[in-house]
C-alpha cells in the first residue's frame, strides 16, 4: 500500500526582511504551501540591519521536482548577492504526491 | 562635569552599561527576540500616546514654528552628514549616503533619554516633542536613500513605503493619533501600563540594546578612527545647532536641549530597515556601528548635558 | 448616537482599529506569538481574579437569579443561533453547529470592553459577573456539538475535557477560585500587576485581536450577505433578551447590559479550539469570520451601547 | 572508523492542536524520541483554529527505515482528511543507528 | 497552624498550586518559554535593584556579622547536605555533590516567599537580604563541585565562570550595583515598573514553576523514600540553624526568618546550570526533583511559617 | 544553466547549555555558517537542565562532504555520552557549492 512519491524540500534561509518578496516569488511558481521557522544564524557576511527587523527565516516548502531546480536559481540571482540568503534543496518521500504538483486544487475552507 | 555624571548615574544608562558588561564577560543572558520586539512595541506605541495626549493640549499655532524647523533640520542634517562622511570619513557613496539617511533620522531612546535628563534637571520639555521625532523620521529617510542616486528601480517607492507602514513610525503615529483623539482623561485609564511603568521598560530595553551596541563597539576597529570622530562630530554639530534654533522659535530651555538631542541621534530603528530595503550594498557593519556604536553612547554619556548647557545658555 | 460615538472613542476601541489598519496598509508590524499567548494567559487570569474577589463578596443568595438565567440561555442561544444559521445563514448542519458552538459561548474581550463602557457611562456592573462568564462557557459549546450530531466517536467527550480543562477556562477559572479564596485583601499585593495595567494590556491585546479580524473581515466577500446579517442579529437577538431578561432577575442597568453583551457576544477562544477537535469538517473560514470579523466589531460598535440603553430603559 | 547507519527523518507539521495524539501515535511506533519546533504556515487549506491555539509545530523524529512509511500511512489516514497536516520522510545518516532502533534502552537519568 | 494556613492562602502560593493542577488535569495551559524567561530576568534584576536600593542605606558595619555568617553557612550547608545524601539518601559521590551544590545555593523564589510571609505577619525583614542571597549562591556551588572530585578537567574552572556570569547571578548583581549606585530617589523612577508589580509577576512566574515542578513531583516515585525524606529535612536543619544564628548575629525576627529560608532553600536556577555543565554525570532527574519537587514546596508551606516561628521565639 | 552542487547538511539537535561549545566545534572545522532554530524536544534521556536554560537548540550547517563524518565523529565523541545530544547529516544540493567549502572567503560588511 505504501505509494510514497519523491518530492523535493526546498529550504530557505533568509534575513526578516525579505520574507514578503520570497514568498511572492515562490508563489509565481505555484507551491502549494510553506513552512517558517524563526531562527538565528551566522554565515560569512555578518550582520543583518537590526535586531527590531526580527531574526532569521527558515522557509520550508515541498515542491515537485521538475521546477525545483529553476526556483533555487531564480532566489540565487534575485538575492544572493546584496542579501543574507541561502537556500538547498533536498529529496523527501510523501505520500499522496499531486497534493503538492499543482495549486490549490483542495480548497475545503 | 556633574551634569555628565547625574545624567550617566541612572538606572536607564547603568542598564545599558551592564548590557555593555555583560557581553564583555561573555554572560550567557539574553533577552528572548519575542520579548526583545514587545518591549520596543510597548516603548514606540508609548511614546506616541503621550506625544498625542499633549498635542490634544497644544495650541497648532504654537506647533507651527517646530514644525517647520523640524522639516527644515530633517532636510540639512543628512546633506551635512553626507558630506562629513563622505569626504572626512572617507566613505563611498552607496555608505555615506546609508549613514546620512541614519543620522536624518532619529533615535527614540536617545530622545527619551534625553527626555528624563531634563526632568531631572528640573526644566521639563514641552509635552508636543514625540510629534516632531515622528516628523523628524520621515524626510532624513528619503533624503538618505535620494543621495545614494543608485537604489533599485523602484527602490525609493519601496523604502518609502517601508518607512511610513513600517513598525516604527507606524506604532509611533498610531499612538500619537489615539492620544490625540482619546485625549488626557481617557488615556488615563491606560495610563498604569502606558505611563507609569515606560521608564522601567525602557531600563530593560536598554539592557539589551548595551548587548547588542557591545558587538557594535567590538567592531569599531575595522570601522577606523576617521568614523569613530564623525560619529561624534556629527551629533555634537547637529544636536548644538538644533538646539540653538529651538530656543529661536521659542521653545523653553528643555524643549530645546531634549530637540537638540533629537536632531543630533542617529536611528537604528526606523533607518536601518528601510536602508537594508534600498540600499542593499551598503553595509550594516558601517551604518549600524556608527548610530549604535558610537553615536547612541556619545549622546548619552556628552551629548544630551551639552545640549542643556547649551539650551540654558541661550535661553 | 453620542453614546456610540463615546463609546467607539477608546484607547482599546480605536486599538482594535489601528491593528486594522495595519494590515490594511500591509505594514510589518507584527506581535510576536508568545507575547500574544502572555497578553490572553495575563487577561483571562486577571478577569478571574477580579471576579473571584467580587464573588467572595457576594452572598449566595443573590446569585441565584443569575446563575439560573445564565444557564438557561447558555442552552438557548446555541439553538437559535442554530436555526437562523442554518435556515436563513443557509449553512449546512455541521457548519451551523460549529457557530451555534460560538454563539452560544462569550468572547472576554466583549465582556471587558463592556464593562468598561458601563463604568464609563457612570453605571458600574455588579463584581459577580466574571463567573457567569465562566459558567456561560461551557453549555453553549456542549450543545452546539451535539447539534452537529455527526462528531466523532468519543469527539464530545474530547471536546468536553478541552473546554474545561482548555487553558481558557482554566485560567478563568483558577483566577476565580484564587481571587475568592485570598479574598479583597490578599489580591491587593498583586493588584499593581494584574488590576491597575488591565486596561493597557487589553489595548495592545486588541492591537492584535484587530490584525486577526482584519484577515478575517477581507474573507467577508466568501462569507456572502446572509452570513454578515446573521452576524449582526444574533448578538442584536440575543443581547436584547438577555438584558431584559438580566434587569428582570435583578441586576442592575450597568450588569444587565453587561449581561447583555456577555450573551450576545460570540466566543473566539474557548470555542475554536473545541470545535476544531470535535467537528474537523467545519470550516473555521465561516465559523471565525463570522465570530470575529463580524459580530465582535459589530458589538464593540453597536451592540454595547444598544445594551446600554435598553439596560436603562427597563431598570 | 566512520560507521554511519542511514536511518529516515520524520518531518509533520501540524496545527498546535494535534499535538498529543500525533506523540502518542508515534510513541506507538516505539520512536525513541523527536523534536518539536513552533512554526508558522500557509497551505492549501487556509486557516486554523486560532491564534490563541498557538502557531503549527514541526515535530521531527529519527525513526528506523523499517516502520517509517507505515507511519507516514497511519498519520495520513487518521488526519490528513481533516487537520492542517503534511508529514514526509527523508534519509540521513547517524553514528550509532542503534540508538534510535528500539525503545527506551538507554535510560540513564 | 493558622500561620501555616495563613501562609499558604496567598496569591503566591495559590498559582504555585494552580501550576501543579494544569499539569495534574493535563490542562493544555503553557507559558511561553520565551515568557519565562523574561519573568526571571525580571524578577532577579528587580530582587537586585530593591536590595542595591537598601544596601545604599545600610551602614557597612551592620552588615559585616550577617555576610561572615552567610559565607560561613555557605561553606557548611553543601557538605552537611553531601553527607545525608551520600550515606542517610544512600546516592553516589557524584550525585550527592550535585546535590549538595544545590542546597549550598539558594532559591531566589523561596527567598521572595519568605519575604513576603513576614511582611504579612508584620515583622518586615532588613533591606539588605537580597545582597546576602547573591552571596550565598556562589560558595555553595564551589563546595559542591569539589566534592564531586572528579568533575572534567577544566571543569571547575568553567563552572565558576558560569556560575558568576551565568545570567542569574549577572542579572542579581547587576541589580544590586544598580540599585545601589543610583539609590533610593531614582530607583523610584522605575518602581512603577520594577516594584509594585513584583508580586503579581511572582504569581505567573509560579504559576509556571508549578507545571514544571508537577512534572518533577511525578519523578517522587523513583526518587525513592529515602531522598524524599532528606529532602524535608535538609531545609528544617538548615533553615532552623540558620535563622538562630542570625538572631544571634543581631539581625531582627523578620530578617532572620528569611535568612533562615533561604539557607534552607535548595536552588533550582544557577546551580542546576552550573552543575550541568561541571557534573555532566549526575542525573538532573534526582537533583531537580529534590530541589524542585521536595524541598521547594516544603518551604513554601512548612519551612517558612517554622523559621517565623523560632525567630519569634529567639529574638 | 543548472549546476548544483552535493553538500552535507549536518543538523544537531542540543541542549542550550552547549551552544558555545558546539559552535566553536564547528568553527574548528572551518564552516562557513550556521543556522539555529529554538526546538523542544523528548529523547531517551529525559530532563535537561532547567527550564531557566531554555529550549533546545537545533544547529544547522552546510558543510562540504569530505569532513562531515568526522564532524559528526567529533560530536559523538564528545558530547553523546554525557548530554542530551544527537546528530545527523543528510545530502543537499546547492548553488555555488564553493561558498560552503572554505572559510570566510566573501566577507562583504
Ligand atoms: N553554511 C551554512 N549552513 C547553514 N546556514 C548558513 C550557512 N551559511 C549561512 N547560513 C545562514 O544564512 C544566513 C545568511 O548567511 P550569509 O549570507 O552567508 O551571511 C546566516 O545568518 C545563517 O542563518
Ligand atoms: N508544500 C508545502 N511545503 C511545506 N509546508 C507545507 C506545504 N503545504 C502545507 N504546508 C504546511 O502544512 C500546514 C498545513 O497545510 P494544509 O493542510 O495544506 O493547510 C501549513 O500551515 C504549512 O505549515
Ligand atoms: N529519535 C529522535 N528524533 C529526533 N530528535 C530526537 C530523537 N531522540 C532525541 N532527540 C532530540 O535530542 C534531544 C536529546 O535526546 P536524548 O539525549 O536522547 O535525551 C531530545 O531532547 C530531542 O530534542
Ligand atoms: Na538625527
Ligand atoms: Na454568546
Ligand atoms: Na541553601
Amino acid at each position: 500500500m505504501s505509494q510514497t512519491t519523491t518530492m523535493k524540500l526546498l529550504t530557505i534561509v533568509t534575513e526578516n526582511l525579505l520574507k514578503e518578496q520570497i514568498i511572492t516569488l515562490l508563489k509565481e511558481h505555484h507551491i502549494t504551501g510553506f513552512t517558517i521557522s524563526r531562527v538565528e544564524g551566522e554565515g560569512s557576511r555578518g550582520v543583518r540591519a537590526s535586531d527590531w527587523e526580527g531574526p532569521n527565516l527558515k522557509i520550508e516548502a515541498i515542491i515537485s521536482p521538475q521546477g525545483a531546480e529553476q526556483i533555487l536559481e531564480r532566489i540565487s540571482a534575485q538575492f544572493f548577492d546584496n542579501y543574507a540568503v541561502i537556500a538547498w534543496l533536498s529529496d523527501v518521500a510523501v505520500l499522496r504526491g499531486g497534493k503538492f504538483a499543482q495549486p490549490s486544487q483542495s480548497k475545503s475552507s | 562635569m556633574d551634569l555628565v555624571i547625574q545624567n550617566l548615574i541612572s538606572p536607564v544608562v547603568l542598564a545599558f552599561l551592564l548590557g555593555i558588561i555583560a557581553r564583555a564577560v561573555r554572560s550567557d543572558l539574553e533577552i528572548p527576540s519575542a520579548i526583545y520586539q514587545a518591549l520596543s512595541i510597548y516603548l514606540l506605541f508609548a511614546i506616541g500616546l503621550k506625544g498625542g495626549v499633549s498635542l490634544s493640549q497644544t495650541p497648532p499655532s504654537e506647533l507651527l514654528g517646530p514644525i517647520a524647523l523640524t522639516l527644515a533640520l530633517g532636510v540639512i542634517t543628512p546633506l551635512s552628514a553626507f558630506l562629513l562622511l563622505n569626504k572626512f570619513g572617507r566613505l563611498d557613496q552607496v555608505n555615506a549616503a546609508a549613514c546620512a539617511a541614519h543620522y536624518g533620522s532619529v533615535s527614540a531612546v536617545t530622545f527619551v533619554a534625553a527626555l528624563e535628563a531634563v526632568k531631572i534637571a528640573g526644566m521639563p520639555a514641552s509635552g508636543y516633542l514625540p510629534a516632531l521625532v515622528a516628523i523628524l523620521e520621515i524626510p532624513g529617510i528619503i533624503i538618505g536613500l535620494l543621495l545614494a542616486r543608485q537604489s533599485k528601480p523602484g527602490g525609493l517607492k519601496t523604502a518609502l513605503h517601508e518607512v511610513i507602514t513600517g513598525k516604527s513610525i507606524f506604532l509611533m503615529m498610531g499612538g500619537l493619533a489615539i492620544g490625540w483623539a482619546c485625549g488626557a482623561e481617557k488615556i488615563a485609564t491606560v495610563a498604569p501600563f502606558f505611563i507609569a511603568p515606560f521608564k522601567g521598560v525602557l531600563c530593560l530595553f536598554l539592557l539589551e540594546l548595551g548587548m547588542v551596541a557591545a558587538s557594535r563597539i567590538r567592531d569599531l576597529k575595522t570601522a577606523g578612527w576617521r568614523l569613530i570622530v564623525a560619529g561624534c562630530l556629527l551629533p555634537t554639530i547637529h544636536g548644538s545647532v538644533a538646539t540653538i534654533a529651538a530656543t529661536m522659535v521659542g521653545m523653553n530651555a528643555g524643549g530645546s536641549a531634549v530637540f537638540g538631542a533629537m536632531v543630533g541621534s542617529a536611528s537604528y530603528i526606523a533607518a536601518p530597515a528601510a536602508v537594508r530595503i534600498a540600499l542593499p550594498k551598503a553595509s550594516p557593519g558601517i551604518y549600524l556601528t556608527l548610530s549604535l556604536g558610537v553615536t547612541f553612547p556619545f549622546n548619552l554619556a556628552i551629548g544630551i548635558p551639552l545640549f542643556l548647557k547649551i539650551a540654558q545658555h541661550f535661553s
